[in-house]
């Protein structure tokens, strides 16, 4: 019996644990350390047309339970990632992978997902409009509805594969920019990214971060990251890819029960660079110890209170 | 610190180890001091609520930790006679290297700089490697008044060092060979998955866990 | 020298810890365990025109570095708090109090305000426009300018007192509020209230919550706190009491440098219930460690990264 | 557990303790079993990671704690027989009130309820105090087949009992006396801050920390 694996968007995934995107690379520092084809997928590194470097250091900061990076999109541009990046990808990864795409306007998120789309590993498009650490672009896109609806628009008319809109947290009402995307053709939702957030050094009396703020991660967030899954799940049709804080399997499961048809893991892969395969073993157990049977079961299955 | 484990990863001088701590998020990454069969020697600096709890563990404290981070130094352009250039936390390194050049027969001399007297640690170790050891403190409590630039040998015909910026600055315009800076970093994971710790370099851009911490003198870019 | 005062619109406070509302009662719990004189001053259980229980139980949940929770505004409503717990509150608390305030109409605001106003130990009026846990007021007035603006004006008119309006954190906007605030003729703002959150039992799968979601606090929070006490404090000219995840003298000072000119502290009373005394004597020793004199010098004194 | 330390604060059986955890934001509130002298006997059971990290703590650990929380048990109402009623981990407080009531010379009866014979604990401890003890399971693995209203005695004056809301309301309806109840709810603070706890009840909105546990029978407000 297969316990783990959940349909995403059309596609079989062997478990719904995703490393997200930022946290695990194009995939081929972690295969030095374990055989990532047990994942269910992972969400690469976020493209976009031209190279970036991203920001000046220092863009980490540690937090309670949590850190913050400002690393702003780092990338070798869509060209580099197609030519070298995915083949290095190819050799130790045989699934669909999820492309995750960011942009600084509608024609760049256009122009790189049309690129990605024809990339044969390619799954599913996951399109950042919330990444906090860039100017002009990214999450100025996804705190409003209609300029969210705008880019999906834009790139559902260029693809063909599943695009999954991944929405910031940082928005007084999440539900209506997700059933923007929805109306604009969005075959799925993923969230959250980052809280913005901050830190000062005490000896220094500067920002810990060198542009000041950052994308605020790690199971802090994971409440608020539950909760607006939870809003978006029973608001919208297509399927709802968690994210934020997850570092259990017992985190998954209350994801999946929130109304997450699959799960991303993002700044546990930086403290503990084995994490996904870890909760993808621990989630049989745990399943038992809450008498589930199969996950696909317990997708939106929390009862009213 | 000694620790006892699995140092089969560490390959280098120069490299670091990763070290998670309950109650901290982030794992401290330190600089490999020695390493002798499977006892691993860190010597760290109380800067912080991270150092902090690492100087209270109770001997016996079991941590997990990530080994063999980072490129290290390579000794292959190192010739005859090293020069190693510590400056205060980045002294550490200097001593597996010194052991390692001194392995192949090299004719090391090292400089180590400090502030004052009282901050001064390890210089009996590398005297014990019987390589000729200068010390410089700025307030000249102890060894040669100033800095490590005014002590540096006539002879040298490569160079090695790790150390605060200030001292990389002042070093790169003194020295007159090529040689190999580590440079230190915020860093999220230390594997070179979260692109935190990136550089600009004339070869692209590295990140100092992954393709750094260790950079060669004709790469750097300089910047205040 | 008085390292430690700070001026709060025009009063002085010993120091800037402030106990927050919902965390401290109407202070004689506390005054049990030890002299809370020794306080700047602290914020009273939100007031209503009418007594509520609140929210039905379970209205806490535990999480990682924090806690959920849906009380809802209980309190006995103000002609009780002004004839029964004032009178307990004046025999144990020598200084003036903050009182705080909420509301489901801009009427009640106005009406609830006036009455504190006039009572001789009220030093300040906090406006509480950002609770998670009502329906139909609350939060909704905190989450648009107009609206938040509207409730600050009707205060205003009827009162005499130093005004400070706390807003909530689940905006896409703070600082447009803040201004709209402070426009309106607000004479402080403070912030975060808590943020929306959610948890699951996964024994139950029901929300742990009774009321599904509630109002999540604890250092976990702390960095989206700073942050937007920083976005709010660089915007507004008029003093910023920061909160949110504040449990230690560190943490105060870092909330100082952000803008924070007194600073309050929530769930970590409730965990410790001498957090409050222990950061307040705590204080002067980790002032010297970082070189600081005196806090007031402090406050806004980030430097550019 | 037993934890040696300051138990002045302990007054009346059946207040609680709150206890704080490393990894943990919360308190964890346990009912107070036996205090005898400096040492505080606590009995809990394993449900969560909470109490699962109790069981985990070597001999010896120092916990922080905050002591005689709640109002406890009314003795006076007790008369000449009073009953004293358990059920599952609403057992361990029955303990030191009936040590309590035994010292007053009551003739206290006892009827502990468990689901199967497996979870019956304590039943020896509360038999050598001297009373009469009636142990009931639902399975009749052990004692008698059924519910703690299946084993009631005939005589008693008053009652009182802590146990799951089932057995409160099985209870409520069988008892032909006043009594006593002692109810558990979600805490945030303990000590009657944060309102987290509050109940309604025929006298008022009560904080089950604070104005509870124990609440009288005659103010309880019975909803599902």
């Amino acid at each position: 019996m297969d316990r783990l694996s959940v349909n995403l968007c059309g596609i079989k995934l062997d478990n719904p644990v995703i490393p997200a995107s930022g946290t695990f690379g194009y995939g081929y520092e972690f295969a030095e350390i374990y055989d990532i084809n047990c994942l269910g997928t992972f969400s690469f590194k976020g493209t976009t047309k031209d190279p970036r470097f991203g920001n000046p250091t220092p863009r980490i900061a540690e937090c309670t339970a949590g850190m913050i990076n400002a690393v702003g999109l780092q990338n070798p541009g869509v060209d580099k990632v197609i030519t070298e990046e995915l083949p290095k990808l190819k050799a130790c990864f045989h699934k669909p992978v999820m492309a995750n795409v960011s942009g600084f306007s509608v024609e760049d998120y256009a122009y790189t997902c049309e690129r990605l789309d024809k990339e044969e590993q390619v799954g599913w498009l996951e399109v950042n409009v919330s990444c906090p650490n860039v100017h002009g672009g990214g999450m100025s896109f996804g705190t409003n509805p209609e300029a969210a609806a705008e880019v999906t628009r834009a790139v559902k008319r260029v693809t063909t594969k599943p695009v999954i809109i991944k929405l910031s947290p940082n928005v007084t009402d999440i539900v209506s920019i997700a059933k923007a995307c929805e109306d604009a053709g969005a075959d799925g939702i993923s969230l959250i990214n980052t809280l913005l957030g901050m830190r000062i050094d005490l000896r220094t009396k500067k920002p810990i971060i060198k542009n000041t703020m950052g994308g605020f991660s790690g199971p802090a967030i994971f409440p608020v990251a539950l909760r607006m899954v939870y809003q978006v799940a029973h608001a919208v049709k297509i399927p709802v890819v968690g994210m934020g804080g997850v570092s259990t399997a017992e985190d998954v499961i209350e994801m999946m029960l929130a109304g997450a048809t699959a799960v991303e893991v993002g700044a546990q892969n930086l403290v503990n660079p084995t994490a996904c395969k870890e909760i993808i073993e621990d989630l049989p157990a745990v399943m038992d110890q809450y008498h589930i049977n199969s996950l696909n079961e317990i997708i939106g299955g929390v009862k009213n209170g | 610190m000694l620790l006892r484990g699995d140092t089969s990863a560490i390959i280098n001088a120069g490299e670091f180890v990763n070290i998670q701590l309950d109650g901290f998020y982030l794992r401290r990454p330190i600089s490999v001091c020695d390493v002798e069969g499977d006892v691993l020697t860190l010597i760290y600096k109380v800067v912080g609520k991270g150092t902090q709890a690492i100087s209270e563990l109770p001997e016996g404290t079991e941590l997990r930790l990530l080994t063999g981070l980072g490129n290290g130094y390579d000794l292959t352009p190192a010739g005859e006679y090293p020069l190693l250039v510590g400056g205060g936390v980045g002294v550490p390194p200097m001593f597996l290297l010194a052991k390692r050049l001194l392995a192949q027969g090299k004719d090391v001399r090292i400089v180590l700089g400090f502030n004052t007297a009282d901050e001064v640690f390890y210089e009996d170790e590398f005297k014990a490697l019987g390589c000729e050891v200068q010390v410089t403190t700025v307030d000249g409590s102890h060894g040669v008044k100033g800095f490590v630039t005014d002590a540096l040998p006539e002879q040298y015909t490569y160079f090695y060092t790790c150390g605060p910026m200030p001292m990389f600055r002042a070093l790169n315009k003194a020295v007159k060979t090529s040689g190999q800076f580590s440079f230190e970093e915020r860093m999220g994971c230390g594997f070179g998955a979260c692109m935190g710790c990136s550089c600009k370099t004339l070869t692209g851009n590295k990140r100092i866990c992954k393709d750094g911490p260790v950079l060669k003198k004709e790469e750097i870019i300089w910047t205040d």
